[in-house]
């Protein structure tokens, strides 16, 4: 147990951190309650996408600029699709559009492995390749959304032998996410695959020495990423029941996110827990704020500062292990 | 697979020759890639090639090379610098409101300030604390955005007023060649001569390259750190201050779209993220690339959507051939 | 030696060349193995043993040549695909992923983790953890690990490139009577050494390359140490001592160059004691992990120490940065290249590297003045510098010249040689033994240690023995040969005969 | 002083526009004596981070919601939730879909409409624009896009010479400029979708020959119409202030004054300099001293209680 801690030492950190910002929250705001935390778990919901979609790619020892326009497109194209079609249609669509998104992360894959191109510059063009689609697709916000889809993250989970006041804290959206994640990840993570990942992540050149097939996995590490970035899309079009062409802020946070969780740039290390208690503790934050009035530009300023001065103090904690 | 029991070395035939000549001086067919997206240019729009579009073509691509210089010097230690975007805005939007109340010397000054002291907590944190350049610069780039926007609502009715001297470096041509060069030929050779000449450029290539190598020859990673980032920064300041000058319109985010064509001009330019590797000639010519393609689609008319896709195709395309012709593995 | 029974080869290699742009790193080799065979590989640094193995292995694709597996041409397109025919490579370079734990390395490459754990214990490693991170393991275990992962699969043919050079005399013992038993079992290996004792003690036949191409075949025998030498280089070298102990150095007057009194480091090192005089090469040995790391990574400024004090000519001093040795006039030659080389720059700027290390270094650099003082360098190690734009394209025992080239170059007055002649061909062992014994000549010293214990009888002119963190004996190098360093680096006393130690300091 | 929690939300930073929007709406609470506290969400993001916003400001327990939207239908949810919760929401510059929410919003296609309208008269009803757009994929401009292609289809001998998307951004703006001048193209006219006097600067500076230029009222804008040679332009106006009638309608709400219509459109102006009635209002308008940034129209008749040094002051309740 201790040796585990240890060893995750940095996500058992930011969740410590993350239950501190939720009693921090309760005291500026005592009325901070269940249908809060819902809403908190709606706004997490495209952030932690973005950023599994991210983390999959880092840990493997690249980078996805495309993340966001990833999103953008299919989520553009899920809201056309359901524009103005029947209920059950969305029922084709979710699978389409995640389809979509996992083919579209390939191909991001294949142009890296065949082109020889480093990711940075070919998910940089894919970026605005997906951008330009999805003002093809739709030039301005627009279409529409399932509402059973939308009703998917709106509200708690109800449980039929539990009081609502409990099961007022288990929302939908969070068990979405939970179950969206692990159906990929965790079969992925006991997987050979799932090893071959962080392998070519931490040398390839080991690697590739030691059997893995490196393109084949690269290629797969992306079009997971595409399949997360579709899974995002779709969350914001659940969320917002239309889709807008012009990518949100998901690319920085998704990066942000990533090394706060505890993964190192240039692969082979972390996991995708880290970076989702991140995008919590990011987006407590950010309500933390709000309920606070601070001023608006100062707002910027303070989230600035906690970026850097927590992964300022974890580099300084890994630092003084190191001595020790 | 053929059998080549000699020991001779076959004579090359031209092509093989070429192309050892190419991946020699990497530059060439870079240069040959600009070329081309010119012509194609001229072919596309004749008569677009003139000297008043020669000078703005320079006059634009001049700030995202000095950016595309940061990133190059930030790249080759393994780092990257997200917040020049920030540096150099609030260097043109302060320089600007500024010029209103003291002389343009003062200005400049004030205006380099938070190039200084943004450059200084970068170098700290990432050469001493090592928090990853990325998140450091992102982290400081917000820091500074949030200043900028509490310093803004300081001057809302003092109007603005661009130092003349600013307006004349970014806008004006003496016998049809700007005199942006002016700033820009001295900073590249300096670029140039601290990274192939000095004793500190040996050295950013050597901490990018291999780290405990580095170390254990003596070097003191913090301090390299600490004198790139804050270079940086200054760079990323006098951008902005030429900036300002060329548009001459202060705007909170004046500077920021810059940010991410400057990290693709240098690795189009052949610099590694991963630091070690690079130089920066190519990423001048990558910054022309760029803002060369920059016209091109801003030219053909085409719906915004497929414009941003041939982007796309072309920034690969470029890229991957220029690998190509270079690679002699 | 085994007779070799001549049936059809199980490996057999032709015209096997290699371009790297203008470098051919091979140009015709061939190399045939037969069933159950060890075959050594030789040659000198850069004659193309490495290439030659991954081409073997599909790690890299050849430019030219035919591969026969059992009689059937094969081309390898991955070390993947090898494996499945059999031949499982252990190459120069540790190959495990560096995040990656043990278990999980294992679990990527398909290896039964049973057999593995007999093999690393029956290599010399009891206690493995197979939750330990890549990265965290030392050199040499990685490289037993390596090693037992290959024969974990049952190879056909199991290749060794450089396999024992940075292990330990103990580990590497133990390495040779495994292999043997496997070989003995039916297995062939190609076995890859710069150590001729290996070599004997090992194979049944050599192939020996010069410049990229097979130059000779020879059998295994008594005596053919010279035939092979003679192919290798082209020329004959003897083995003798550089230069005589000099008897006048530990009576140098004035003070010692580094006089280390009761140095600790956590449980590393307990108690360390001995002076390293002007003109001094002094001889560390020890088996593997009994705290040369530490005491090396002390004198280099890389280790903060737990207690204990180091003077340097006779001040006291405190190390927090390598850059504090340094300006001390202490250099440190870390034995994994990996450690001291900048891969992607060129020879120069990696020779070059101390001289813009300082602060007041950082200005313009008189390249007229670096250009000859480098070439001094490269001229006095031979260094061959066909891939000169990449150190990374340069061989092994190349780049390790460049490594010590640096310090020359910059002429510091104490180096600190981590096993130095890791995987050296012969030629240039006596260069650096030469090398060596000739700054000593100019007053510099040497601090030097071996995991070849016949180098200490070469190059030194004391030898400091550490076994648990003490130093548990200094012998004079007239009795330093290898029973009795072995005996001592054992922890065991010195037989009857011997005088008593007299190295100064010692507690 | 006043009782009112007002909530804000906001989700463009570093846009001179959006600035004067804030500066108003604080201006405007200050001035009211109503609002004990504004409280403000003002940051880059999208519908989905807007809708965040919204749900933290509820969470807040603000009294009404002053929203500058993302996207027309985007935060229904959102709002509804708020609407639900009895919160007064309203939304200014664009207008949202959600029936429970009020609207005082700048019209956009309005905008656009009147100042091609008078570019294309002043063209003489034919030769070829420059179409300046916004951002593409954003509803401001596809709004405004419609506005135009209207006045587009009145004059049939009006051509698009050039159609590029400035994405707002006056460094882009000046080089797509600069880079059309270079072809030789020639051009009659150039409609902006606000970025306006890097357009004319270009102009200058180029030695290009002068073309009516269309823009927004933003200062620098305003300047130039009134201080530079031989142009002849007009800016249509499109006051950012909007955000404080959106708090002073918020107030009356709350205050149990509620207005006959939910949806109130403040219609554009336009100040052109080709006439003598038109350079009188420009002149009037016109405020070197402000950000060129700002919108020059910083009260709205009727809309605004606060004074010019209250906005520029920028300082809301409390503060
Ligand atoms: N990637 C590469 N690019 C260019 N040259 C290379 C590359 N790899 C090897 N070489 C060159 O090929 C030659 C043979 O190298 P190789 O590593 O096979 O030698 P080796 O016999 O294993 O030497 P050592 O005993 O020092 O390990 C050397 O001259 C080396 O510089
Ligand atoms: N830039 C350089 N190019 C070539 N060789 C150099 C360079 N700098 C130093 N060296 C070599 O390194 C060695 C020591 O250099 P240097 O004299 O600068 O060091 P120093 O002993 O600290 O002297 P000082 O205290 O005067 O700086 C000399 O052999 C010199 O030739
Ligand atoms: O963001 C602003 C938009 O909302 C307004 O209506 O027009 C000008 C733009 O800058
Ligand atoms: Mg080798
Ligand atoms: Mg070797």
């Amino acid at each position: 147990m201790i040796r585990t801690l240890r060893r995750h030492a940095w996500v058992t950190g930011l969740v410590v951190l993350l239950a501190l910002l939720f009693v921090v929250t309760k005291l500026i705001q005592p009325g901070y309650g269940a249908a809060d935390f819902v809403s908190l778990t709606r706004a997490v919901l495209p952030y932690a996408f973005a950023v599994a979609a991210q983390t999959v790619v880092v840990i493997a020892g690249g980078i996805d600029l495309s993340v966001a326009s990833m999103m953008a497109l299919t989520s553009v194209t899920a809201a056309v699709m359901m524009a103005g079609a029947s209920e059950e249609y969305a029922l084709f669509v979710v699978p389409f559009v995640l389809l979509m998104g996992f083919c579209l992360g390939a191909l991001n894959g294949i142009l890296i492995v065949v082109s020889r191109v480093p990711d940075i510059v070919v998910t940089l063009a894919t970026l605005f390749m997906l951008q330009g689609a999805a003002l093809l697709v739709l030039n301005a916000p627009g279409g529409g959304a399932a509402e059973w889809l939308k009703a998917l993250v709106i509200g708690p989970v109800p449980i039929p032998f539990l009081p609502d006041s409990v099961d007022a804290y288990l929302p939908k959206a969070l068990l979405l996410l939970v179950v969206c994640l692990a159906v990929v990840w965790i079969p992925l993570k006991r997987s050979r695959t799932g090893l071959s990942l962080y392998a070519i992540g931490s040398s390839e050149l080991a690697a590739f020495r030691s059997g893995v097939p490196v393109a084949r996995t690269k290629i797969l590490a992306y079009a997971l990423s595409g399949l997360f970035g579709a899974m995002g899309g779709l969350s914001l079009t659940m969320s917002t029941g239309i889709g807008a062409p012009i990518p949100g802020p998901y690319l920085l946070a998704s990066v942000a996110a990533v090394v706060l969780g505890g993964v190192t740039l240039g692969g082979g290390r972390g996991g995708l827990l880290g970076p989702i208690v991140a995008v919590f503790v990011l987006r407590l934050v950010r309500t933390d704020l709000t309920l606070l009035a601070v001023d608006p530009n100062v707002t910027t300023i303070i989230e600035g500062v906690i970026m850097v001065i927590v992964v300022m103090l974890g580099a300084f904690l890994a630092m003084r292990e190191k001595r020790s | 697979m053929s059998d080549s029991a000699t020991a001779a070395v076959p004579p090359q035939p031209f092509g093989r020759r070429l192309k050892r000549l190419m991946s020699d001086q990497p530059l060439i067919p870079l240069i040959l890639l600009l070329v081309a997206l010119v012509v194609a240019l001229q072919i596309l729009r004749p008569g677009i090639v003139n000297p008043a579009w020669i000078a703005t073509t320079i006059k634009f691509a001049i700030p995202l090379a000095i950016f595309a210089g940061c990133q190059t010097m930030a790249m080759l230690t393994g780092g990257i610098d997200l917040s020049v975007g920030t540096v150099a805005t609030m260097a043109a939007f302060i320089v600007a409101t500024q010029g209103v109340y003291h002389d343009p010397a003062v200005a400049i000054a004030i205006a380099l300030t938070p190039a200084l002291v943004i450059g200084l907590a970068n170098g700290i944190g990432i050469g001493v604390f090592r928090v990853h350049p990325l998140i450091m610069t992102l982290g400081t780039g917000l820091i500074g955005t949030g200043f900028l926007q509490v310093y803004q609502r300081t001057v809302i009715a003092t109007g603005t007023a661009v130092p003349p001297g600013l307006a004349w470096l970014g806008t004006g041509l003496t016998w049809g060649i700007p005199n942006a060069l002016l700033l820009f030929i001295p900073a590249a050779a300096f670029i140039l001569f601290l990274l192939n000449r000095t004793g500190f450029g040996r050295l950013l290539y050597a901490v990018g390259d291999n780290e405990r190598a580095a170390k254990l020859s003596g070097v003191q990673y913090w301090q390299v750190i600490l004198v790139l980032y804050v270079l940086c920064s200054l760079l990323a300041g006098i951008a902005g201050l030429l900036y300002i000058g060329l548009i001459k319109s202060a705007s909170l985010s004046l500077a920021e779209p810059l940010v991410l064509p400057s990290v693709a001009a240098a690795v189009i330019g052949g610099t590694s993220i991963f630091g070690g590797r690079g130089g920066y000639l190519g990423s001048i010519v990558g910054a022309l690339i760029l803002r060369v393609l920059i016209t091109l689609l801003t030219i053909l008319q085409m719906p915004e959507g497929a414009r941003q896709i041939l982007f796309g195709v072309i920034v690969l395309g470029v890229t991957a051939a220029y690998l190509r012709i270079i690679e002699d593995r | 030696m085994r007779a070799v029974v001549t049936t059809e080869p199980l490996l057999d290699a032709t015209g096997v060349a290699k371009n790297y742009g203008a470098v051919a790193a091979l140009r015709n080799a061939s190399l045939s193995v037969l069933p159950g065979e060890v075959h050594a590989l030789m040659g000198a640094n850069g004659a193309g043993k490495s290439t030659l193995v991954k081409i073997l292995t599909g790690a890299v694709a050849a430019s030219a040549g035919t591969i026969r597996i059992r009689g059937t041409a094969r081309r390898m397109h991955s070390p993947a695909e090898a494996r499945r025919s059999g031949l499982v490579p252990v190459y120069q370079e540790p190959s495990l992923i560096p995040d990656l734990d043990v278990a999980a390395n294992l679990r990527l490459t398909g290896t039964p983790v049973e057999p593995f754990r007999a093999f690393v214990e029956e290599l010399g490693v009891p206690d493995l953890d197979l939750s330990e991170t890549a990265r965290d393991i030392p050199l040499a275990i990685l490289r037993v690990l390596d090693l037992a992962r290959a024969l974990a699969v049952k190879p056909d043919v199991l290749l060794l490139d450089e396999m024992t050079a940075a292990l330990p005399a103990n580990l590497a013992e133990r390495v040779l009577e495994v292999v043997r038993r496997e070989a003995r079992g039916g297995r062939s290996v190609i076995f890859i050494s710069h150590r001729f004792v290996e070599i004997a003690a090992l194979c049944d036949r050599a192939t020996v390359l010069r410049d990229g191409a097979t130059v000779g075949v020879v059998d295994i025998a008594p005596g053919i140490e010279e035939r092979i030498v003679e192919l290798m280089l082209g020329a004959k070298v003897e083995k003798t001592r550089i230069a005589g102990p000099d008897a006048a150095v530990s009576q140098q007057a004035g003070p010692p160059r580094i006089a280390v009194r009761n140095l600790a480091v956590g449980t590393k090192l307990a108690d360390v004691s001995f002076d390293l005089a002007n003109g001094e090469v002094a001889g560390l040995v020890a088996l593997e992990g009994q705290g040369q790391d530490e005491l090396f990574g002390v004198l280099a400024g890389s280790i903060r120490p737990s207690g204990g004090t180091v003077e340097v000519d006779g001040e006291r001093v405190a190390f927090s940065h390598p850059a504090d040795a340094i300006r001390r006039g202490i250099a440190y030659v870390p034995g994994d290249r990996s450690e001291a080389l900048l891969g992607h720059r060129s020879v120069r700027e990696n020779i070059a590297l101390p001289f813009s290390a300082r602060l007041r270094d950082w200005g313009p650099i008189n390249m007229r003045r670096e250009q000859a003082t480098v070439e001094r360098a490269i001229e006095r190690l031979q260094i061959d510098t066909r891939a000169q734009r990449e150190v990374l394209r340069l061989s092994g025992g190349n780049q390790q010249k460049v490594t010590i080239a640096r310090w020359v170059a910059a002429d510091a007055r104490t180096i600190l040689c981590f096993d130095p002649t890791r995987g050296i061909d012969v030629g240039t062992k006596r260069e650096i033994y030469r090398l060596l014994r000739e700054l000593a000549a100019q007053g510099h010293s040497v601090l030097y240690y071996t995991s070849e214990l016949e180098e200490v009888q070469l190059v030194c002119d004391r030898a400091i023995v550490i076994f648990g963190g003490r130093v548990v004996d200094i012998l004079p190098v007239a009795i330093a040969d290898e029973a009795a360093l072995t005996r001592a680096a054992y922890g065991l006393a010195r037989e009857a005969e011997s005088g008593p130690a007299n190295g100064a300091g010692a507690p | 002083q006043g009782t009112y929690t007002i909530g804000i939300s906001n989700t463009v930073q570093g846009n001179g526009w959006r600035e004067e929007m804030i500066c108003a709406m604080k201006a405007q609470a200050l001035a009211s004596g109503k609002v004990a506290k504004l409280n403000i969400a003002h940051r880059n993001t999208d519908a989905a981070g807007q809708s965040e916003d919204i749900r933290n400001l509820i969470s807040a327990g603000v009294n009404a919601i002053v929203v500058n939207p993302a996207d027309p239908s985007g935060i229904n949810a959102a709002l509804k939730e708020a609407t639900d919760k009895g919160i007064v929401v309203i939304a200014v510059d664009q207008a949202v879909t959600e029936p429970s929410a009020y609207i005082i919003s700048n019209n956009q296609e309005q905008y656009a409409y009147l100042g091609a309208k008078w570019l294309f008269q002043q063209m003489g009803g034919k030769g070829d624009v420059v179409y300046m757009r916004g951002a593409a994929g954003a509803s401001a401009d596809s709004d405004r896009d419609k506005g135009f292609k209207k006045a587009l289809a009145e004059f049939p001998d009006v051509k698009v010479a050039q159609e590029v998307f400035t994405g707002w951004q006056q460094d882009q703006g000046k080089q797509q400029i600069l880079d059309f001048i270079a072809t030789g193209t020639p051009f009659n006219g150039i409609w902006t979708s606000g970025i306006d006097n890097v357009i004319v600067d270009a102009l200058v500076e180029s030695g290009a020959t002068m073309v009516p230029v269309v823009g927004a009222d933003n200062a620098g804008f305003v300047g130039q119409l009134n201080n530079v040679q031989g142009f002849t332009g007009a800016a249509v106006t499109n006051p950012g202030s909007i955000g404080a009638a959106g708090v002073k309608l918020a107030v009356d709400i709350l205050d149990g004054k509620k207005p006959e219509e939910k949806v109130v459109l403040v219609e554009p102006q336009l100040w052109e300099n080709a006439t003598a009635e038109g350079k009188a209002k420009l002149k009037a308008a016109a405020d070197p001293s402000l950000s060129p940034e700002w919108p020059v129209s910083i009260m709205i008749p009727g809309w605004t209680d606060y004074t010019k040094e209250q906005i520029v002051a920028c300082k809301g309740p409390g503060e």
